[in-house]
């Protein structure tokens, strides 16, 4: 029970470490445009900074969820 | 039991695919919230993916029955 | 022998739905290029509506198999 | 037979391959049948694909047998 | 064990998906070798993707523990 | 001992092809922006030709693993 619970734990890890890889490529490609060198921009300060980019696509999942659950309804 | 877990993988690849290709047309620069024209444009947007998962059945669904000879 | 059938149909199924996934993302990134409140535009509805998106990707598919099957006999 | 399975398997995925690239690079508004443009324009994408196929293939097998540092 | 099978998967990832994308951003038009400005935009570019990396995991990880409604 | 080989060697040709078809995936999109008829372009000959992009993402790869093992130390 020891081990399985371990198991289990690292499993959800794993899942967790998987998101988060998802979700920097995601934020990446959104919030950073190009390379520039020397001080990073308003916007992408805005974007990935306060990490509204992961916050705004859970808000857009949830969005998603809700509106596939009300057309399954009809 | 096979049955509901398809259908569940189904719906939640469904979810998967249009939060990604909603969030990517619509949510242009994320702010401190979702506002009125996002929320707007992923209403519109959901429509119409379900919408283009619909035809896309019908028609794929359709071609695979009569035509046996396409391969993909 | 009923229960092989049955796992064999459900499977069967499961690949459709996968490609029909697919192809609903190829067409969705093809034929409907930004989101417009509003009614539908005459180019998506061409792309869309018949399904053309659809049926001109597996004429590709099987225009590269022929093409494959060519040079491999060369 | 696994011998037969990996050949299979190599030629299915680049079968796949080129018809993602070159769909996506001929087709750009699908059409009711693919017209002559489509065809020419999908007979030259399969063949640069095919030749960038074989030119990387000998290079990346000439890397990992002289370099055996490279990951990748 | 499977800690530092999940530690290593997890590096190799992270690797991977700069790779890939400092690629991408970095070298528009491949020489024969990494120019001086190739690498300066790679180095920058990892600096940042790291920083991101960071940025993402401690927000997913502080809104999976206050947020247990959300579903992704 | 001698079919363990033979997997063995199978599974790494697996493998290697894996890798081909993922660069000659990346090299394709990076060197042919578009398919045109005729002539090959001066660009696209340096970049695919002398496979100078499978050459430099092998080198990025090799910078990034240099970069993260020497952000883990710190």
């Amino acid at each position: 029970a020891e081990l399985l619970k371990f198991v289990e734990s690292e499993n959800a890890k794993a899942k967790l470490q998987s998101s988060i890889h998802l979700f920097t490529d995601l934020c990446f490609k959104k919030c950073v445009p190009s390379i520039t060198t020397g001080s990073v921009s308003q916007a992408e300060s805005t974007c990935m900074q306060l990490a509204n980019c992961v916050d705004r696509f859970l808000d857009t999942n949830i969005f998603v969820v809700n509106k596939i659950s009300q057309s399954m309804q009809k | 039991q096979i049955l509901q877990e398809i259908a569940l993988s189904n719906a939640t690849e469904l979810i998967s695919k249009i939060s990604n290709n909603c969030y990517e047309k619509c949510i242009l620069t994320p702010g401190s919230s979702l506002s009125a024209a996002d929320t707007a444009c992923l209403d519109q947007c959901s429509e119409k993916y379900i919408q283009a998962w619909n035809i896309i059945s019908r028609r794929y669904l359709a071609r695979v029955q009569s035509d046996s000879k396409g391969l993909a």
